[in-house]
Order: C-alpha cells, then structure tokens, then sequence
C-alpha cells in the first residue's frame, strides 16, 4: 500500500487518505463479488445464483417487471414505501408530543410507565396477524410499521427529555422564563438530537416490520411479496435482486435519517 | 375501523361456487392401495397406512385440511402439527403441514409425504413424478360444498341492489361457463375459458393441466331450484358440526345461542339475494334500468379455477369493445387476491371486501370463532 | 489587560457609600432530606448584601455555597428564614437576578447571539432592539468576531464570557455566579477575572460571587465572607478596599491569602 | 397522592416511594386492563377480545395445549427458543471475535467495512424465504436470527474497542504491557460492556426475526405459528394470547440481557 | 501534613550531589503533519535530567510539554534527535519510566488492587509478591481502606493516589506527570500536593513533572524549566534548594512565583 503510481502514500495527506479509502472501498467490494461468485460457482448451488445472475435479474425486473404478477418494480416499491412512511408519521405525530409530556411530567410517567414496558416487549410483528387481519390491508400494516417505529421514538424522547441538563432550565428560569416557556424554549429543542435518533432507531425496525408484514400478507404486494414469491418459484436470482431492493430501501431510509442526526448533533452540538 | 351494530358485522353464505374439484395427493414410491380400500363404493382409509404420514394442506380451517382432518379422525388418529426438526413419531398420529398453498410449495416441500390442494394446483402437482393422484375429494365426499360466495352483510343489507346485481351476473357466467364446457373442445367457448383459466392460473400451468384439472370440478350457484342452496342447506349444518366437533373451531355453537347445526346454517344461510337474482334474469328488461356503474371489491383465492366464474363474470367475452358480465349489470368489480380461504374470509370480516369466494370450512370456522351470526 | 488603574470602579464606589442592605438574608434555614438522612444545610444564616458591591463566598467544600445562591436566586426554597431584595420577598426566580453558572450552561442549539438575546426573546422585546442590546453586550464581552459562532466552536473562556453577557443583558439587579471560572485553566481563569472586572467596570449591579480559590476573591471581592463547613455560618467578613487592579505578588494580597487559606484549613476535616 | 390511610406521604422516604411506585403501577396496570375491557365492549369487536376472553385462552391453551394442532405450549414455546438460542448462539461466537479484531486493526477494518455496510442495511427477516427455502426449516431461521443478532452484536463489539481511552493504552504500555497484552488486557476487557449492549440490542431484533420467520414458514411451529393461525381462524382471544405469551419471551430474553448489561457496566463503572 | 522540616528528601539530596545527565534529551525534533499543515512541536530540544531530581516543565499552553513527556515515555517517536537514559536510547514505551496521567486512566472495569498489580502481571511477577508490594504502595498512597473498591467509587484525589502508586510499584526509574492534579479542584490539589511528597519520600526516583501551576512548580521542584511558546525552547532553568515544606505565604515563594509567572505571561499570546 505504502507506494501507488510511484507516489509515497502520506498518511497526513487528506487527498492520499480519500485515495486510499476509495481504493479500499473498491479491492473490498470486489473481493466480495469475487468470493459471492467463487461460492456460486464451487457449490453449484442453485440457490445462491452468481452477482451477474442478480444483476440480471434485477435489470429485468427494472425493465420488463414482474412476468408472475404483471406488476412493475415501481409498483412493488411504492407498495412498500407507501405503507412505510404512513406507519411512520403517525408514529412521528403520535410519539413526539407524548414523549416530550411524559418527559416533563413525573406523575404522567409513572403512570404510563407500566402500561410502555407491558407493551413494550411485544415484538412489533407478532401484532401483524392481528392488525391486518382485523383492519385490513391497509391499515393494519401501516399500524405494525407504527407499533415499530412507536417505543424506540418514545423511550428516546422520553430519554432526551430527561437528560436535559438541569442548569439549562436553572439559566432559563433565572433570565425569566415560565413554566411554559421552559417547556417549549429549553426542553423542545433540546430533545431534537433524540428524537432524530429515534427516528433513526424506529425506522430501521420499521422497515423490518413491513418486510415481515409483506412476507406473511402476501396482497401488500411489495418488495417483500415479490421476494417471497421468487424464493417460492425456486427462482433465485430474482430473490436475490429482491434483497438488493430492500437492502438499498433500507439504506435510504435509515441513511437519511442518520445524515439529519449528525446534522442535527453536529449543529447543535448536542452528541446523542 | 368496525360498525358496532352486531348485524352488521354478520358475513352470511349467499351463493354456491363449486363442488368437489380438490384432490390428495402422495408420494411417487408410496402404495396406493394400503391408504384406501378402494373396493368400497366410498373408498375407505386404512389406518397404517397413513400412521405417521405427512400431509401439506393450504391452512387450518381449509377444506382440504378439514377433510383430511375428518379421515385423520374417523380413524380415531390425531391430526398433529409437524415440526421441522421436532419429534413426530407419536403413536396414532397423521401430521400436517399448514402452509402449502400452491404446487410450488408442495412440490419445493422437503416433508411431505403428500398432501390435499385444490384445482390447477393439484394437477400440477401429480403431473410432476415426485407425487402421484391418490383420490379426488369428489370420491370421497360426492358432491362435497367446496367454495362458495360469502357477503358482508354491513354491505348487502345497505347495497341490496348491487348486490342482486352481482350475483345475477355471476349466474350468468357459471351458466356460461358449464355452456362452454358443455359445447367441449374445438368450441370458441371453451378456447376462451381454457384462456381465461390459464390466466387466472399463471404461467406456471400448461394447457393440458388447465384442461384436466377443470374436468374434475362441478360449476354451481346453486341447483336451479325453488330453493337454490338446497344442497348447501344439506351438508353446512353437518359441516358446522362436525368442525366444532373436531375441534377445528375454538368456539361452540352454543357459545354463539345456537343448539345445532340446524339454526345455525339458518341465520348463516341467505338466499333471498340469489332469488331476486333469478327474478332479475329472468326479466327481459332487467339491465334497462341500470345507469352508472358501481365500485365492487371481491376477495378470491388467487390461482384458484374453481372460482373460474367470478373472472369471466369479469372479461369481455366478445372482445375489447364489448361489456363483461359485470359491466352489463353496472358493476365495476376489483378483485383483492389472498393466497387461502382464510385470507378470503379475513378480507370480507375486515370490510375490505363486499363479497368473498372462499371454501365453505374457511368462512364457517371464522364465522363461528369470530360469532359473526348469533341467535 | 488594559484595565488600567481605575482605582474606584462604580460597585466599589457603592460599597463605599450605600449601607442599606440591599439583599437581606434573615435566619436562613435550609435542610435537605433524603430519606432517613436530613442534610442541614443552612441554620439560621443571616448576612446583608449591600447595593453594588461586589461580595465573594468562601468555605469549604459542601458548607453550603450554592444552596445560598439557589435560595437568592429563587431556584429552590428555604426551609425557613427570609430573603427580601430592596424589602421585596423573592421567592421565584426571576429576571430580576441574572446567574452565571460554572459549566456555562449556555444553550448548545443557540448561537452566541441568540444565547445572549434568550432573556429578551422571553420579556417580549422587539426584535431589533434585541438584536442592538445583544450585539452591544457581546461586544463587551470581546465576542463581536463569534456572534453567529454555535457555542460548541468556542473554548472555555469564551463560553463563559457568552454566560456572562447573557446574565448582564437583561440588567439584572444582581448578579450571582457559582465559581463562573472553576472549569478553566488556570491561566484563562486569571485573564477571565481581568476580563469580568472590564465587563463589570460601568454597572451598578450587585455580585454575589461563589468560588474555591482564596487568591481569586482576594483578587476580585470588595467583602470576602468566610464559611464555616456545614452548616454554613459566618467565620468572617473582610472588607478589601484596595483599589484594583491588583497585584498577586504585592505583600498585602499574600499576607490576607494566607490569611484565608489558615482559616479555610481549619474547617477543612480532611476526610479522604 | 399526599395522604393515604392517614400517613402523609413524603417524598424523602425511601419506602414511602417504593409504596408510591408500587401504587402507580397497580392503579396504571389496572386502568389499562379495564380500559382494554371497556374498548371491547363497546365496540363490541370480535377482532378486541376482553382480557378475560384473552385470560381463559391462555389458561386453556396452557392446559389443553392448541386443539388445532395437539401441540402444547410447551412445545410452541421451545419450538421458538430453541431457534432463538441457536442463531443468537453463532452470532456471540462470530461476533464478539470479529468485532474486536475489527475494532483492532484498522487495515481489517478499513477493508471489511464496504461489505458490511453493503450487508447490514438489508432487513435481516428478508433473509427468511431465501435460507428457510434453501437450507431447510432447521437452519434457515436459525440464520435468520443469526443475522439479526450479528450485525447490532459487530458494531457494538467494534464501537467499543475504539472508544477505549487511549490513555488506557498509553498507561498499559508505560507499565509494560506488549501489543498482545494491550489487547487482551485492555482491550478485551474495556469491550465487555459494549458487547452486553450489543447483545441486549441484537437479542430484540433476534426475537423480533423468529417470530417474523415464525409468520412466514409455518412448519417453524413457534409460537407465531399458533398467533398467526388463531387469528387466521378468526378466533382473537387466542390471538391475544399468542401476543401475551410472545411479549412474555421478549421480555425475558431482552430483560434478562439488560440487567446483566447494567449490572456489568455498574460494576465495571462504565457507562454505555 | 506531618511533613516535617525533613529538609532533604532522597530525590532532593541526589539532585544536589548527582551531575550526570541521567536523561539526556538531545536536538529533539518533533513535527506533527496534518493534511496540508505542519505543527513543528520541538525543534532542536535539548535537556538534561539529572538522577533523582524532580524537574518541572512549565509554559504556556501547547508549547509542547505533554509531547516532551510521552517522546521521554516512548510512546510517540522523535521526528529526530534522539533520548538516552543512563546511555541506553529509550525508543518503545516500557516498565522502566512510569506516567501518571491527568485524568488518572486508571482500568474502572479493575479494583483497586488489581489496578495497581497491573503492571506487576505483565511482568509476570507471582501472584504473592505482587500481592505484598501491591498493598504496600496502596498503603503508602493511604487507601488500605479502598483496596477492593472499585474506580469509580472513589474521589478524584483518590483516583490520582492510585494512579500514582501504579506507576511507583514498578519502581520505575523516571516517572513522568503530566498535570497530574490538573482536574482536581484548589483544595484537594494543594493536599495532593503534599501526599506526593510523602509518597516519594523513600524513594530515589527521577520525576519529570508537567504543570500550569506555577505555584505547584514552586511548591514542588528541585528544578523548573521554563520553556517558551511552540515551538518549545528552553527559556530559563530555575534551580530551587529550598528545604521542603515550603510556605506559599513566604516572601520569597511569592516573589518567585510572580517572577516566573510574568515570564510566562510574556510568551503567552493571547488569541482569543
Ligand atoms: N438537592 C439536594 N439534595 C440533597 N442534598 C443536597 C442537595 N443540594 C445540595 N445538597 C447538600 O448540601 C450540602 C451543601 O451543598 P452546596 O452545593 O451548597 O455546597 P457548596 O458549598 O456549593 O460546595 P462546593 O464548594 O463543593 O460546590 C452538600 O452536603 C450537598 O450534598
Ligand atoms: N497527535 C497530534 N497530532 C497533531 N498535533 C498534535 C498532536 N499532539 C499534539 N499536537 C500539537 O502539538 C502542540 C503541542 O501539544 P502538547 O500537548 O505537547 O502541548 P502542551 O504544552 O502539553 O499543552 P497543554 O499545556 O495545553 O497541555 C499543540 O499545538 C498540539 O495541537
Ligand atoms: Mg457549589
Ligand atoms: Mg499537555
């Protein structure tokens, strides 16, 4: 590593450290589609098509969709997506405001304590059976991504709620503020960093709530059902180009939340 | 998200579909002859034959896992759940699989020793040489109710006319359909239907299955008689019975205020729509009056020929310009697929759908445990 | 370190001449339980604290230093006794008495300038004279350069100077500060303490001024009061009328350290 | 609240806020339990069982075992665990040495982070058709949750071997120690927590994956196998207790994970 | 404090009678890179240290002392130049100079005792000796009280006397410090003070002591080496014989004090 090009790698040099860290980037991910293959190829097993495969697959989806289901890739994803993001809202809507209340009210928490943590433990997708066969298909998922989402967002609000410093409210109160004004000027904002890195947490498992909806209802018909249904066909490289699709849909959307967290902590300074 | 009115939330049988038109399959290597004594003129089991067997059905509260339930206990066996990796060696035991819905999965299943599946899906699967055909249902149960139409009644008592209007094109198509049947091959109908069939069916079937597996099934609504669902009226008491019986149901007849199967099936059964519908037909005039269409949402199990009608019901036979079945009787009807009975009734009990096409233990079981009718 | 023999600066005038006390503690009590234990604090503390001067509290660790400003700032209540401000009752904490607090408690999600205005944003002030007040504040503090600056890009000694500023804006009445400089070095601590007396050099206010080291309130104070440890009584008062600034290495300002420090080690129970 | 039975409750007493909690929690718990009853009734939903309804399906399915499938909870339940234990199992032993190897040598970890980045952001239940399908009911979902566990496990593990103080390091080598003795004798110990949380995390995402792998291949006969059935039969208060009896089990794999989580990182006074 | 006139200590004595350079610093040079830019630290240093002395490095903040420390420690390599000790290149790090470092780095997840065998196990010393020896320096450092506590039950002051009987156990040659009483406040600081007098007392090691306070060099030091700003040159060496305790209130303390302070004060730029 040490000599590329007859240029001397410095390790002080932020472009030569860039260079390298693309060039490793690179060697690892070839590496990992050489080994993918090399196992591909040496076991022979159907079930683990070759990356060329996969790809393939995925680029037919992309052009002619699904041939079993006439459905397209668009369709498959805003399935999906659509469900997602209205489980997630009313989480956002819902826990927000009861986290930053019970956050501040001690008597409100303690009461409402016992009543999270019997809930709580409940996986989010054992209440996919109830949620969508008794609400429907498109309520009931929506409800499974938002039970998802819901606690980690909560216990996070709550948390960041409680770990405002208490000189924060001291300094408020002495340059004159209310009650009120404590509330909405110190502990609102203060809360932010948490409340992003609950969406963070909350989305990731939100997003494994609605796969695991997809695989057990089949008519959401989104990513999860066009995956489910390759596997079943025995047809693996379009299983595969599934795991891709929701590989990079669960990148975006928990990537996106984690670049406005680091925004957001690095801005206010606030490291959640 | 539910009508608080007990009426309302009430599913009720308003139409036949089909009878018989499921088979059971086994294993290639494995003898026919030491599961059924076929000199009978019902075959009957044979108890070692089926000891310790494994058998995919599509769900619990199906058809086929009910009959196979019923052979399982009318051999004095339990019919257990298989554990992958668990011990399943009980004495007296028949196991079962409950997630083989399709010739996909049976044939990708690695315990199976056989199974019970419906039409094409069972053709397809005997076609392939790891399994073979043991016996159609229809020789076991003759005439046995296989799916029929159930309606939520939160939307038929408010909708009575749309749903006159739904079921009397139905009729039209199971007429239509047992035309083309009737008229056989070479026939431009039976090209049709056979083309409806393979589309319904998905690409995994050919021709020939298509053509083999609607052979076995028997089209109905219901005889054409004064009283339509007298069939029905026959085997739902029994059937509502017998399932609580085998326990296949958590709830009693009793738990929901009814003393037997009779005034269950009672409450359960409507033919008033179907009635109408006949009145509606037999009128010359009867689609005159219709102006604008109306949205209709109808759960079926997908891939699934016995339900064959409800899709031509739903194609335009003479070409793009002409009207469907529907169409002609204002209706513009959208179908939600489920992959079993079970998800048929849950579409229908959650308001998702009006009217659902599903087997008669399905809609029965949820009926009973969900007390959807009560005394 | 321009501070340059301004003998007379206008709170050292004001100790001189004004004898009213302007705050006037009376038979403070103060007790903290928890449960089995009762942690007296404060037993019958009375001192007067007279308009504009600038009055340190020394004393050993835990004899009660903050508990007294907390009670003058309204942040928490006694147990029993009195403060009255001009012979007014304070009880709640208000803009009244400005507090400046050892780790800055600035607020990490405000700028330097929006920091500074969070007391007029609370009176209601409009906008622009906000934004002149503020502005004229910062520039005492030095801080013209950083005003858009977030809090968490400036070092030690440049948070507390935001602290600081933000307490004078509102023109408090009196200003309380608990070791405002503890958590710097020691040599940003020296500068920040000529700092304070420039910021301080055209204000009436009165400063209740808490800190650990002997040599800074000989430095700053115009009344030095000696506590005893728990529960805090008075050991000592010393008046300082020397002129500032002044110097450490002087014989005088030695002598009344060691002085102190003597004092200070007697009630120390070295108990580690 | 301030006086029960003629006892004046006091905030400072250590039983009187046991007392306190314990209260809350009966009245909190007994609210929610007669709330879920009124919603029931009310609505008069089949699809909301009472608790009693819920209670007697319990005690019957704990009693009879599932009538449907002569299984008895005993066995639904270890169906599960056993599943469960095995994948989280390979994930501790794959885990925790990668991770800390990783966390190690930045060459590794420079090279092996592109394809864990790549891996991780795919919803570790969307592995459930393509291992159960291709490697069988015994170790597909064993993977399944192998998966689920790993990768939180990885980047915890890997997270806290470079949060160690470098300090630790400089004074571990100032006493002598070698590179290997720094490893696993700073190392090592410093990640301890780190993979407790890991483990804590990893556990509630593991769980959350059977019973989604449960949903989705039935022959698992899990208790989400006899969850999803129930509700499949439309009878809802076994439903309900399939969420009880799931809730139940997350709370004691993740309970029991996060008391030894709290009670090393209390021992060890390294707060994670 | 029975510190009694006991004028000279081991390491005072041998740093009156020893001439030889025990460590020999010689045209040191030490640049950090950074991307684009260069921090040239130490350019041509040179010192020596005499056996059993305690030297102190005073000077501004960043001009290099903590680098002079851990080049002497080995912990980072010199850009050039070069340090013998007793004629030996000292290059790794190793159990022969001992470091007590400002927030102590001591291992929270070991007891007490097990913090101060540390060193004693690497060396693989049996378990019974290090036992004995390891007791006897935590005597020494008067904690038998604490032997089995854990880090993080103690208090700063005893969390440095471990730190420090760590590094003596080994009986290292050279211990170095750097601003070992830095996070301690006033008070505990000056007692410190005076226990690490105590604690050397018997021995006749060579102490290379880094502080901001210039009253602690005074206080403590048989030397102090006044170094300018970065990069660091050696500014004036302040040889004081002074018998130990000395007295902070004496004339001349003070007045060195304030001499070395306004040396500093020169080289001190104030950029903020
Ligand atoms: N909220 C509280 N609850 C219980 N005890 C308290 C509380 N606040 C302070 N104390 C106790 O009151 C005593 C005095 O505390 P205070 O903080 O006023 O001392 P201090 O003089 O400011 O000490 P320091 O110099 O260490 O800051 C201490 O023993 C402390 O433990
Ligand atoms: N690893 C490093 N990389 C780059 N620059 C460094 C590094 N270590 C120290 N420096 C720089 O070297 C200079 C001297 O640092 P050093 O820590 O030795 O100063 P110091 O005298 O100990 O300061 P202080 O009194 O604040 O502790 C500083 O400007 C610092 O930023
Ligand atoms: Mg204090
Ligand atoms: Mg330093």
């Amino acid at each position: 590593m040490s000599r590329i090009l007859g240029i001397k790698y410095d390790e002080n040099n932020k472009n030569h450290r860039f260079a390298r860290t693309l060039v490793i980037a690179v060697i690892s991910l070839t590496l990992f589609i050489l080994v993918w293959w090399a196992v591909s190829v040496v076991t022979g097993n159907t079930a683990i098509p070759t990356p060329l495969e996969t790809w393939n697959a995925l680029v037919d989806l992309y052009l002619n969709g699904d041939r079993m289901t006439h459905r397209t890739l668009g369709q498959y994803i805003s399935a999906s997506l659509s469900t997602f993001v209205r489980g997630f809202i009313l989480a956002l809507a819902v826990a927000v405001p009861l986290g930053l209340v019970l956050g501040y009210s001690k008597l409100l928490r303690d009461f409402s304590n016992p009543v999270i943590e019997v809930l709580r433990p409940i996986a989010p997708i054992a209440w996919a059976p109830i949620f969508i066969l008794s609400l429907g298909y498109t309520i009931g998922p929506m409800l499974v991504v938002f039970v998802g989402i819901f606690f980690p967002l909560l216990t996070n609000v709550i948390f960041g709620v409680r770990k405002i410093d208490p000189n924060w409210i001291d300094a408020a109160k002495t340059l004159g503020a209310s009650q009120l004004q404590v509330f909405y000027k110190v502990m609102v904002p203060s809360a932010v960093p948490y409340v992003m890195n609950g969406i963070k947490i909350g989305l990731g498992i939100g997003w494994m709530c609605i796969v695991a909806a997809e695989l057990y209802a089949t008519p959401l018909m989104g990513i999860g059902f066009y995956l489910a249904t390759q596997a079943n066909a025995g047809y693996w490289p379009g299983a595969y180009a599934g795991l891709v699709i929701i590989g990079v849909l669960g990148l975006l959307t928990v990537g996106v939340a984690d670049l406005i967290h680091r925004i957001v902590a690095k801005r206010t300074g606030m490291d959640v | 998200f539910y009508l608080t009115q007990d009426k309302d939330k009430e599913i009720n049988l308003l139409a036949g579909v089909n009878t018989d038109g499921s088979g059971i399959y086994i294993k290639e290597d494995i003898d026919i002859n030491t599961m059924f004594d076929f000199s009978k003129p019902i075959p009957t089991p044979i108890k070692s034959g089926w000891e310790g067997k494994v058998f995919g059905t599509p769900g619990v509260s199906t058809i086929q896992h009910v009959q196979l339930l019923q052979i399982a206990e009318g051999m004095g066996m339990k019919f257990a759940a298989y554990q992958a990796g668990g011990d399943n060696n009980a004495p007296d035991t028949v196991y079962f699989i409950a997630n083989i819905p399709n010739a996909t999965a049976a044939l990708g299943d690695e315990f199976i020793d056989g199974g019970s599946l419906w039409q094409p899906q069972y053709q397809k699967i005997v076609d392939d040489p790891k399994f073979k055909p043991l016996v159609l249902t229809n020789d076991l149960f003759p005439g046995h109710a296989c799916c029929v139409i159930a309606g939520f009644h939160g939307f038929t008592s408010e909708n009575e006319d749309e749903t006159v209007r739904f079921l009397a094109a139905y009729v039209k198509a199971v007429d239509w359909v047992n035309n083309a049947l009737g008229a056989g091959e070479g026939s431009a109908e039976y090209a049709k239907l056979v083309e409806v069939a393979k589309s319904v069916a998905g690409p995994n079937f050919t021709e020939q299955e298509i053509k083999d597996a609607m052979d076995t099934v028997i089209f109905t609504y219901g005889a054409n008689t004064g009283t339509p669902l007298a069939y029905l009226d026959e085997q739902i008491p029994n059937l509502a019975e017998s399932l609580v019986e085998l326990g296949a149901t958590n709830r009693t007849l009793s738990d929901l205020g009814f003393d037997n199967g009779e005034e269950f099936a009672e409450r359960f059964m409507d033919d008033s729509f179907l009635l109408k519908a006949f009145e509606l037909l037999d009128d010359p005039n009867g689609t005159s009056g219709i102006s604008g269409t109306t949205d209709l949402t109808v759960a079926v199990i997908m891939g699934d020929i016995h339900q064959i009608a409800i899709h031509i019901a739903n194609t335009k036979l003479g070409g793009d310009e002409s009207k469907s079945f529907f169409e002609e009787y204002g209706l513009n009807v959208t179908f939600s697929g489920a992959t079993n009975g079970p998800g048929v009734a849950t579409a229908i009990q959650n308001g998702n759908a009006s009217f659902g096409l599903l087997g008669a233990p399905p809609i029965t079981i949820t009926v009973i445990n969900g007390e959807l009718v009560k005394a | 370190m321009n501070w340059e023999g301004n003998a007379g600066c206008t709170w050292g005038e004001s100790s001189a001449t004004s004898d009213d006390a302007h705050i006037s503690i009376r038979n403070l009590v103060k007790i903290f339980k928890r449960d089995e234990s009762e942690t007296v604090v404060l037993d019958n503390f009375t001192l007067d604290i007279r308009k504009g001067e600038l009055i340190t509290l020394v004393g050993p660790s835990g004899s009660g230093k903050t508990t007294i400003l907390r009670l003058i700032a309204g942040l928490i209540e006694p147990t029993s006794g009195e403060i009255h401000i001009d012979g007014r009752p304070c009880a709640a904490p208000g803009s009244d008495r400005g507090m400046v607090f050892q780790d800055f408690a600035l607020f990490p999600w405000r700028s330097v300038r929006k920091n500074v205005e969070f007391g007029l944003e609370l009176a209601g002030i409009p906008k622009e004279e906000r934004k002149e007040r503020a502005e004229k504040y910062i520039k005492l503090a030095g801080l013209e350069k950083f005003i858009d600056s977030r809090v968490h890009e400036l070092s030690g000694g440049m948070k507390q100077r935001v602290g600081i500023a933000r307490a004078l804006v509102g023109h408090p009445d009196v200003i309380l500060m608990d070791e405002p400089f503890g958590s710097l070095d020691a040599q940003t601590r020296n500068i920040m303490q000529v700092q304070l007396l420039k910021i301080l050099e055209k204000t009436d206010q009165t400063i209740v001024f808490v800190t650990h080291s002997v040599d800074e309130a000989v430095f700053l104070s115009d009344r030095i009061v000696v506590l005893t440890k728990r529960p805090a009584a008075i050991k000592e008062i010393i008046d300082i009328p020397w002129p500032r600034p002044r110097d450490r290495a002087d014989r005088e300002f030695a002598a009344l350290r060691k002085r102190i420090l003597t004092e200070l080690e007697e009630e120390n129970v070295m108990d580690y």
